[in-house]
């Protein structure tokens, strides 16, 4: 299990995150605008937490966690 | 004859090319005219305005306190100016995207919804054209000819097939006011 | 003959190439980014050089080097980067190098703003470098008086063998105006036989130098420069009053400063008060003799820049305690409303 | 549940100005995280170019300084000098670094002066509106080289890692492109190995970052990262150019 | 206390170590090479950093970077690498940040010649650089004073946040005269709190900075260092008037010149005219006030410089029409005898 | 007969300034031959730099600019190209062209500027009075490293035909030592071929010239060249560094 | 009491130092002194001057425009500096380099071999220290116990053994003038 | 045969020319002292007009000529 958080009033639309999600969850929410005047970012269910969308997002709009498992 | 003019709204909605068209066409016509930029304080983004002067003799100050017509194609950009129009003025705003009407009730208001008919037309960003059509067919300030013109004039020539949308927004922003 | 709508620094662009100007070297910074940016575009097509130097430094020498091979040359930047030409514009004047020199001032000091700004008028006209030195300062204050100072800051240029500086300020170079390029009839202009352009069968090698290590030449050097100055004085300081011939108030403005002191000036009118404007073309030479015209019916003088004050030691120097001086500045980049200057108007009637 | 990612400390709560898909943002990130993971915060003291990235004094949660343009190397010095045991970086752009600031840069470098330079390589003067730089490659239409960047009359693109490597003063100098997840990580594992040298007195390290400009490059941001990882790494090569030999 | 016979460049350059001044960053150039030297000897072995820049601009902005750490910290340079100094000292203004800098002016414009001058006086006091700023500028016309002021001038520079120029030219820093380092006592100087030293537990960041990009903000700031420039006007004015009690001419002149003008104003006391000497020991801010003492009795001013007449505006200015102001200069490295000074003083008499 | 040996026609007669035993004599005669033999006296600029050539303009017979302290190749770059069918050259010191010129050089090299550079390295500033240069070695004392170069406070040497062989702009960039007849043939013929790439359009040319500045170095002419031939080459070594491939 | 003195000669002959020793002399005697050293336009070899003040009150100038004492080392500094010597005032002209003698007659010349008679101490360096002997023993104006003790703090402690020469010197010049 | 001209004016005594003759005909003629305070260099008889001197002098003291022979 993992949770996404998407601070969408940073979001700036530019899509980076979008291309790189290896499970293609991410979209532009079109039916929003945020603050800053863009459709923002975000999730369908089916993220690994991979952290590939927050390594490239230039606006620092993800916060990622995983449920750990085990030891380690 | 003296005009001077507010033009205000977003970055990228053509506000600054809007105010130069007017004052093109005001110089065709042999006005005298002047036309400034202000970008606000941030680099990019944010909001931009143009003040156009339009006058029958030398243009003391291109700098307007008080304007006699405000075009706000947003919000920000009403609230910011509609309080410098002068008593009588008029104020036209693009309803699109401004959901409230000014509180004053000494000037003439004018709502058009420049954004719904230019993408009518097919391309959002002759929304500042519809909008200069308002404002010409109101007051009457040049001749839609002239302004033809002058659009014809800014088109660069890889975006002279822009010409007849560009030219249809004006018509029928006119036609708005004169409906 | 056609106007055209254009843009300050582009009008001013355009002025340059038909003024000859053979050279342009600059480096970019706002507000005067269209003025580089036209060069760009143009000279390559007109035969003419644009280049981007790798620094405002580099700019003014390069400057120094075309200019004393003989051609006509420009450089434009803003405030911080005026700055930095500081030992390059002490250089050209010590060897006596003709050129061109804008600046769209903005708010300072440091990096400040990028707004419109007239605080480096102390700079343009004391000299911001090392030295006993002047250089010729233009401020239009429209967009066709910057085309047609652009040929007279030329000419001037190559009659005194001196730098000439435009000031000009943010809004100045990014508003819009109709413009005419008037063709000038031309100006007898002395030969440049001092240009470093190769010997060419020359006898003796041109140099061209601002060292005398003997100080008794260096001395001589500085004494006819300042006789050049005093004939400079004498015969270039320009500027326009209006309401001379009846006002007891004057304002003092220069540049898009003066444009906005013109509509206080007639919103005073319309009240009644007689008040005039002075506004000075030249800064150096500063135009004491418009003084001297109206001193005799002006009760006070009021000097607005977009400055704390700087011009107004100018009119301090020229009125010369014969009648009070009041100043009225914005700063930082904010510009004075027509209603704040008229204002101050009626506060100087008051008090006078 | 383990955080796999969230903001790092050293990098404020403020939003950016920078454009949509720009770079810079992605470097202020790699440095707060290094900061954090050095836990060197407290002690740091950065110094933001003129460039886009003049505000970067709002972003880092560090102290900060504003230098003229250019001269960010001499202003770090000036404060590494002053204060020899905090930790200085300065953070620069290619108009800043490689055209007005060429002599502080070299010259920092020669002195092998304590400190890690963050050189973000757009290959254009993004903040004064696109202007060519001294990275711009040759044809590329800027706003001054409007019909392409000649080399006849505006010469060749300076590669600044290749200069300084030929110095004895840097310790630590490599090139990262912005362009995909593992070069992102390579980029900030190289900050953190420049900084580390600065932390064990070793002297001057510079990271160039080649780094997308969708806004003066005229792309959309997704392009502006091909276009680095297809024509800007040709002419400036990532890699490795000067590290300490070990032992 | 030890008297000790020292030239004007070392003297200033232990005064400076003694004051506290932590680290020097400076680019070489003549007539102050003794003074980098100097402390290229004894910094490393006291303490300090002394650090050769590669050039004037390199060394300008390692100070600011140090000043903004919170140390005391000092350049020195001649004319040429001054004025390159420029956009820095605009930025140290901005940013409003403690630092001393020495200027040992030589003949230009410019690369002159390496003789004593006095002609970067504008530059000084106008702020070479852009932007309303103002630098505190002080004018030692002996070695001891020389030492003294330059205790003053880094207590000044920390009480007010702001760069320090001292002013001097090649004769003050070649000279030998004998010196004494007197202590001094502590003065109470506000905290360097907004220093960025690193965070060290603080909340929040320290950050040093000139740039506001709201020109409201910027306005903002410029009016806090306008007042602060006001009260450094009204409390910081230094002068030395000398025969005040009684003459009716006065000579004004600073730094060596006012030595050279004592010796004339001696001459022409021995012939019996009655004459006095205002010497302003602070250029910027300018000493009115001396003149406000003398005004009542003054019946002509004299002003005597190694220029072609710069601090005479200020006189004038001082002045303000209510007597005539004359002035005599030597320039590019020429040096006016007493006796050459005598006859001006004559002259003024004459005239009237 | 036949002249083994006079003073070539570029060359001014006046006596120079030098101190006995400098460097700078020998390479303005080598300038001035140089000049002679490709016949290009009547159409070359000179530009003197600051420093102890400062009076090259009264040395050399050709029409000079002396220009600002480090600004030559900025100088000549202007001259350049308001004439660009004429011959311009720069002569700069160390100090001059290695410390507070560093951009301008390192930017006319990168531009190809078509221009040639003569560059005298002394490891010294000569005409201050001995200070430090950018090339001084370490360990070397002068006025301002008074107990001999440090590196951990001063850096190192920059060795100055190596960083701007980096670049793709110069032509030619070589380095040669005015120890012996042999190497001032060859310094020579380094000048020759560094304005002969001028002629033909190439580009940025150079050429470093090791050379004896005794008075400053505290020693007797010979023992100052002796220096340079056991000293500088050591950190400095000769060579050409860069030059136009064959074809 | 005052006395203005010029010492003037070739770059190398140690006038400089001569100057400095005699100021600091004046100094440890409670004097006020000042020192002022003046190269040609040359930057190197060309005369070299410098101007000593000596005074029991503030010295307001430090140049000097008629000199008390002039010490001329060789001929071109003889024909520079002699005419501008106070009418009664001293000119010590060191014989060995100066072939002629001043066409004044209202001042004292006291000609003197200094650089034989350094020569013949061993040392042509130290002719200098001739010419002050004979400045002292003429004028008074410091002890010669004084000027030995500037000497010593002059001297770098590598040069130390050149002292007694320098001693030797100094005391031939007095000689010079007392014989 | 050859001819050494020495402008002894110009000479400043720096010794350089008197190291590289191969010949050894150079010497400072300490009898004469010239315009610029120096003891010239002079020529004894032997000179092989090679231009060594003339290389390294840096202040062209020398101008040498050769007695052409034969068709060279
Ligand atoms: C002395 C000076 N010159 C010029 C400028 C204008 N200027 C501001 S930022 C900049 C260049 C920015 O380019 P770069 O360093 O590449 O940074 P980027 O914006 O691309 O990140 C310039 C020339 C200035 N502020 N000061
Ligand atoms: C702007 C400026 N800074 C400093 C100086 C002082 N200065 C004159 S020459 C020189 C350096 C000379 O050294 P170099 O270039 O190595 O030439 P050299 O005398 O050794 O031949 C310096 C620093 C100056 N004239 N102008
Ligand atoms: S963490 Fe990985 S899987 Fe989840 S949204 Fe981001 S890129 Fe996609
Ligand atoms: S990368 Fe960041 S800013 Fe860009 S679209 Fe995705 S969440 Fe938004
Ligand atoms: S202009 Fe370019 S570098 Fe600047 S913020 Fe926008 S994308 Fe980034
Ligand atoms: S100081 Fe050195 S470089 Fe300068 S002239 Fe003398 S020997 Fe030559
Ligand atoms: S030419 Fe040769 S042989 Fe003749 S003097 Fe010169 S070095 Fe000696
Ligand atoms: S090399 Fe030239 S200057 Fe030196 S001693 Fe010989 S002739 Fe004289
Ligand atoms: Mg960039
Ligand atoms: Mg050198």
């Amino acid at each position: 299990m993992s949770k996404i958080i998407i601070d969408k009033d940073r979001c700036k639309g530019c899509g980076l995150c979008i291309e790189v999600c290896p499970k293609k969850v991410l979209f532009f929410d079109n039916d929003m605008v945020n603050v800053l005047g863009y459709h923002p970012v975000a999730a369908k269910e089916g993220c690994i937490a991979c952290g590939f969308c927050a390594t490239v997002c230039p606006d620092v709009v993800f916060t990622i966690y995983r449920e750990e498992k085990g030891g380690k | 004859m003296k005009m001077e003019i507010i033009m205000a709204g977003f970055g990228g909605q053509g506000i600054m090319l809007m105010g130069e068209i007017l004052a093109h066409s005001a110089m065709l016509e042999g006005r005298e005219v002047s036309w400034i930029p202000s970008y606000g304080p941030e680099m990019r983004g944010g909001t931009a305005n143009c003040m156009v002067v339009i006058s029958d003799k030398r243009i003391p100050s291109p700098i307007i306190s008080s304007p006699d017509v405000l075009v706000a194609m947003n919000k920000p950009s009403m609230e910011k100016f509609t309080p410098m129009v002068k008593s009588g003025g008029i104020v036209i705003l693009n309803k699109a995207l401004i959901d409230e009407r000014p509180a004053r009730d000494d000037i003439k208001v004018i709502e058009v919804d420049a954004t719904g008919i230019a993408d009518e037309l097919g391309n959002m960003r002759v929304a500042n054209m519809v909008a200069l059509g308002v404002l010409i067919g109101e007051t009457g300030i040049v001749k839609p000819e002239t302004v033809i013109k002058s659009i014809d004039y800014f088109l660069p020539a890889h975006r002279k097939n822009m010409m007849e949308i560009n030219e249809k927004a004006l018509k029928r922003g006119i036609a708005e006011v004169q409906k | 003959m056609e106007k055209v709508l254009m843009k300050g620094n582009e009008a001013l662009a355009e002025a340059a190439i038909r003024a000859g100007c053979k050279c342009f070297f600059g480096y970019p910074i706002t507000p005067q980014s269209e003025l580089p940016a036209y060069l760009a575009r143009e000279m390559p097509k007109r035969g003419g050089v644009f280049l981007q130097a790798e620094s405002e430094v580099a700019a003014i020498n390069m400057v120094y080097g075309a200019a004393g091979a003989g051609v006509r040359v420009m450089t434009s930047s803003s405030s911080p980067g005026i700055s930095l030409k500081q030992e390059g514009i002490s250089y050209l004047c010590g060897a006596e190098l003709p050129c061109v020199i804008v600046n769209i001032m903005r708010g300072g000091p440091g990096l400040g703003d990028i707004q419109p700004a007239q605080s480096d008028y102390f700079q343009a006209t004391r000299g911001g470098g090392h030295g006993d030195y002047r250089t010729i300062v233009l401020a239009p204050s429209s967009v066709q008086e910057l085309v047609d100072l652009v040929y007279d800051a030329f000419d001037l240029a190559d009659m005194y063998r001196n730098p000439v500086l435009i000031l000009g300020d943010g809004i100045l170079g990014q508003m819009m105006e109709p413009v005419v390029f008037k063709e000038r009839p031309a100006r007898q202009l002395p030969p440049k036989d001092w240009a470093t352009t190769g010997k060419m069968g020359r006898q003796k090698p041109n140099v061209i130098n601002s060292l005398y290590l003997d100080p008794v030449k260096l001395e001589e050097h500085n004494l006819k420069l300042f006789k050049k100055y005093q004939e400079i004085e004498a015969k270039e300081a320009r500027y326009e009053i209006l309401n001379g011939d009846d006002a007891e108030y004057f304002v003092i403005a220069y540049g898009i400063c003066a444009r906005i002191a013109h509509a206080a000036v007639e919103m005073a009118r319309e009240e009644g008060i007689k008040v005039g404007l002075i506004r000075p073309i030249t800064l150096w030479p500063y135009p004491k003799k418009a003084f001297e015209e109206v001193l005799p019916k002006a009760k006070a003088f009021l000097t607005v820049e977009l400055s704390l004050g700087q011009m107004v030691e100018d009119v301090k120097l020229s009125v010369e305690g014969r009648a009070p001086v009041y100043f009225y500045g914005r700063t930082g980049g904010m510009v004075p409303t027509a209603e704040e200057i008229f204002e101050e108007i009626k506060k100087m009637r008051g008090l006078s | 549940m383990k955080v796999v990612f969230e903001r790092p400390k050293s990098l404020q709560a403020t939003k950016t100005h920078y454009c949509p898909g720009c770079g810079h943002g992605v470097i202020h990130r790699l440095v707060a995280e290094v900061m954090d993971e050095l836990g060197i915060q407290d002690k740091t003291i950065g110094v933001a170019p003129v460039g886009c990235a003049v505000l970067a004094y709002n972003y880092f949660d560090c102290d900060m300084q504003q230098a003229a343009h250019g001269r960010a190397p001499a202003v770090a010095t000036g404060i590494k000098r002053a204060l020899p045991d905090r930790v200085v970086f300065t953070y620069q752009g290619d108009g800043d670094l490689a055209a007005i600031g060429t002599a502080e840069i070299v010259h920092a470098a020669a002195r092998g002066e304590n400190i890690t330079v963050i050189f973000v390589n757009n290959a254009i003067y993004g903040m004064t509106g696109g202007q060519m730089a001294p990275t711009t490659l040759v044809g590329q239409k800027t706003e001054t080289s409007p019909y392409g960047r000649d080399p006849q009359i505006a010469g060749y693109p300076i590669r600044v890692c290749e200069m300084l490597a030929t110095l004895d003063g840097p310790s630590f100098l490599a090139r990262a492109e912005l362009t995909d997840v593992k070069n992102i990580n390579k980029t900030k594992s190289y900050i953190k190995k420049a900084f580390e040298m600065q932390l064990s007195g070793k002297g001057f390290s510079l990271v160039e970052i080649l780094s997308p400009c969708p806004t003066n490059w005229g792309m959309k941001p997704k392009d502006a990262v091909d276009w680095v990882k297809n024509e800007m790494v040709k002419v400036f090569p990532p890699g490795v150019f000067k590290e300490p030999k070990e032992g």
